[in-house]
């Protein structure tokens, strides 16, 4: 797969980072507005693969992709098992939210909500690259 | 009742293409078709009249929500069905990849 | 509620033709448009939370659908003119089996309650006390990720099995 | 280094559009998501932060916006004309033009332009050579088609970019 023009270039040089910015907040705005972990991993995958659709799958280090999107998937369902446990380590039930809930109505509220989206946007969008990096980047699958 | 017979035909044309089609992308847009349908079945459950979303915005605010019991059940059933269409799609790639074709009746003589 | 039926029609109009089209990248864009009507609907609904996760996830299955085609082929071979003999018998099973389905369900929605007015038994007790109890103002997210975090969790290994999967189905040779 | 610095400094414009609060937390939070995506996409990014700061760059942009306008409208009335006749008069062909912009950022502005003005489009790049589709062809020659398509943006996109 090649790259595409310039001007498509341009254009998503300076869209991804601002849609990696827009699925963060989605994220991080989980317990206050609609959206959260779900949503925002997808939107951050999509980030991703508009840079991969539009610079090409050769300009990619296709290997260390591969890497980065396992440990990050690993990494946010390890972060959600853990925080799973902290009510189990603490005396009472698994899934019990342990930490102070906060303020209502502001960022730094509701106990481990924010921490659990952030692990399951991460999860979500990391296994997402990988799924289309395997479906759509070329060396990995097939030498024709 | 009209917007549930909505849905149930939905559900029905996406059985139609699982089952009639020979195509395999077809019958894999058949299955997304059936899980559309049922996502959509179980949001429209939860409606309720001249209530508003389920997200509190500030304190004292009345709560006339709908019900966020089947959206909460939906908003997982979602990304589960972007998982298993991407599970299917690279059997798909596999099985063209092996036979040359996506005629299913094709596959079955070529079979062996 | 007129919008509502307008955009059903709609949506059973692209179904049929995502179904039907010769050109399957055209069936794949069809079915963009019904997952589309979907999160339009959602949003008629008082779901903001659903709307936003379908548009996102529809984006990404046509995308999906796209590399696919691309790597295998453009055109639906075995669309042909009339019925053969080969072909009449999925009809008839259709058939059966699509009345039954419709049947079945139909008798089932009588005992649903009436579009518009839910029974909100534990939803009543969530709605209530989920702002002191979690501390999220979203119910939702306050369900997915506190009262029911179980079913998450399990979404979490459903996805990470289908990833699994698919890296497993399409890698080029073994280890050794 | 530098152009990092400028999409730093967009990103950061843009959380705080999205959360439009000053509250500590947030603006914290803002500050390091802003440096990730910066890290992560930044080195993408070739704009140099000079030119974002010096104001006469941003006059020449805030004007351009309803000289683009007017000559949005004009076409508009143009292709309108060309619809509505009843002879139709259409002659419609792809030509080349020559952009004297030099920057990744002004050749796309320039293209984007002459996609959004209807009855041209661009719809390919080659280095400085632009191909367009264009509803009237009124020159095939380079120079005069360069004059008649690029030039009344092109002007400005000089000033705002080079």
């Amino acid at each position: 797969m090649k790259g595409m023009s310039v001007i498509v270039k341009t254009i998503s040089r300076i869209l991804a980072g601002f849609i990696f910015l827009y699925g963060s907040y989605i994220i991080l705005h989980g317990h206050l507005t609609p959206g959260g972990g779900f949503a925002g991993g997808v939107i951050i995958a999509a980030s991703f693969i508009l840079l991969v659709l539009s610079f090409g799958a050769a300009e990619i280090k296709e290997k260390s992709s591969y890497t980065f999107s396992s440990i990050f998937e690993s990494l946010g369902g390890l972060m959600f098992l853990i925080l799973a446990l902290l009510g189990l380590f603490a005396g009472t039930f698994f899934f019990t939210n342990i930490i102070s809930k906060g303020a209502p109505l502001k960022l730094l509220s509701a106990g481990i909500i924010p921490l659990a989206n952030i692990a399951i946007g991460m999860k979500v969008g990391a296994g997402l690259l990988s799924i289309f990096l395997a479906l759509a980047a070329s060396h990995y699958i097939m030498k024709e | 009742m009209i917007p549930f017979i909505g849905c149930i035909l939905l559900i029905v044309i996406g059985l139609y293409g699982i089952i009639t089609k020979r195509n395999l992308i077809k019958i894999a847009i058949g299955f997304c078709m059936v899980e559309y349908g049922v996502n959509l079945l179980f949001a429209f459950i939860g409606f309720k009249k001249d209530a508003l979303a389920p997200i509190i915005t500030s304190p004292n605010s009345p709560l006339n929500f709908v019900d966020p019991i089947p959206q909460a059940l939906v908003l997982t059933a979602i990304v589960i069905g972007l998982g298993t269409t991407a599970v299917m799609l690279s059997l798909i790639i596999r099985i063209y990849q092996k036979y040359k074709t996506l005629d299913i009746n094709e596959i079955r003589k070529l079979k062996g | 509620m007129i919008e509502i039926y307008l955009l059903v029609i709609a949506m059973l109009a692209a179904a049929i033709v995502a179904i039907e089209i010769k050109d399957l990248l055209a069936s794949a864009v069809s079915m963009g448009i019904v997952g589309f009507s979907v999160a339009i609907m959602f949003i008629l609904v008082q779901a903001p939370d659903l709307a936003i996760v379908q548009i996102v996830v529809e984006i990404l299955t046509v995308v999906f659908f796209a590399a696919t085609i691309l790597r295998t082929t453009h055109t639906d071979t075995t669309i042909q003119k009339g019925i053969q003999r080969e072909g009449i018998f999925p009809v008839i099973a259709f058939f059966i089996f699509g009345t039954l389905v419709t049947v079945l369900a139909i008798y089932a929605l009588k005992d649903l309650p009436r579009f518009g007015m839910p029974i909100m038994k534990v939803a009543e007790h969530y709605i209530v006390h989920g702002l002191n109890q979690t501390g999220a103002t979203n119910i939702v997210a306050a369900i997915i990720l506190d009262y029911r975090g179980y079913d998450t969790f399990g979404e979490a290994v459903v996805l990470f099995t289908s990833v699994l999967g698919v890296l497993t189905i399409l890698r080029v040779k073994g280890r050794k | 280094m530098s152009q990092r610095l400028s999409y730093w400094i967009l990103c950061l414009g843009l959380w705080l559009i999205l959360t439009w609060t000053f509250y500590w937390g947030s603006l914290v939070i803002g500050i390091v998501l802003s440096l990730l995506a910066t890290i992560i996409f930044g080195g993408y990014f070739s704009y140099h932060p000079i030119k974002i700061l010096q104001p006469h760059r941003l006059l020449w942009f805030l004007i351009y916006i309803p000289v683009f306008g007017w000559l949005c409208l004009k076409a508009n009335l143009d292709v309108a004309y060309r619809v509505i006749h009843p002879e139709r008069p259409l002659k419609p062909g792809i030509v080349k033009i020559k952009t004297r912009l030099k920057t990744d950022l002004g050749r796309t502005m320039l293209a984007n332009s002459i996609t959004m003005t209807p009855g041209t489009m661009s719809v390919d790049i080659d280095d400085d050579i632009l191909y367009i589709h264009w509803i009237w062809m009124r020159d095939t020659d380079l120079e005069k088609a360069t004059k008649d398509i690029a030039g009344p943006f092109e002007k400005y996109l000089l000033k705002i970019f080079e």
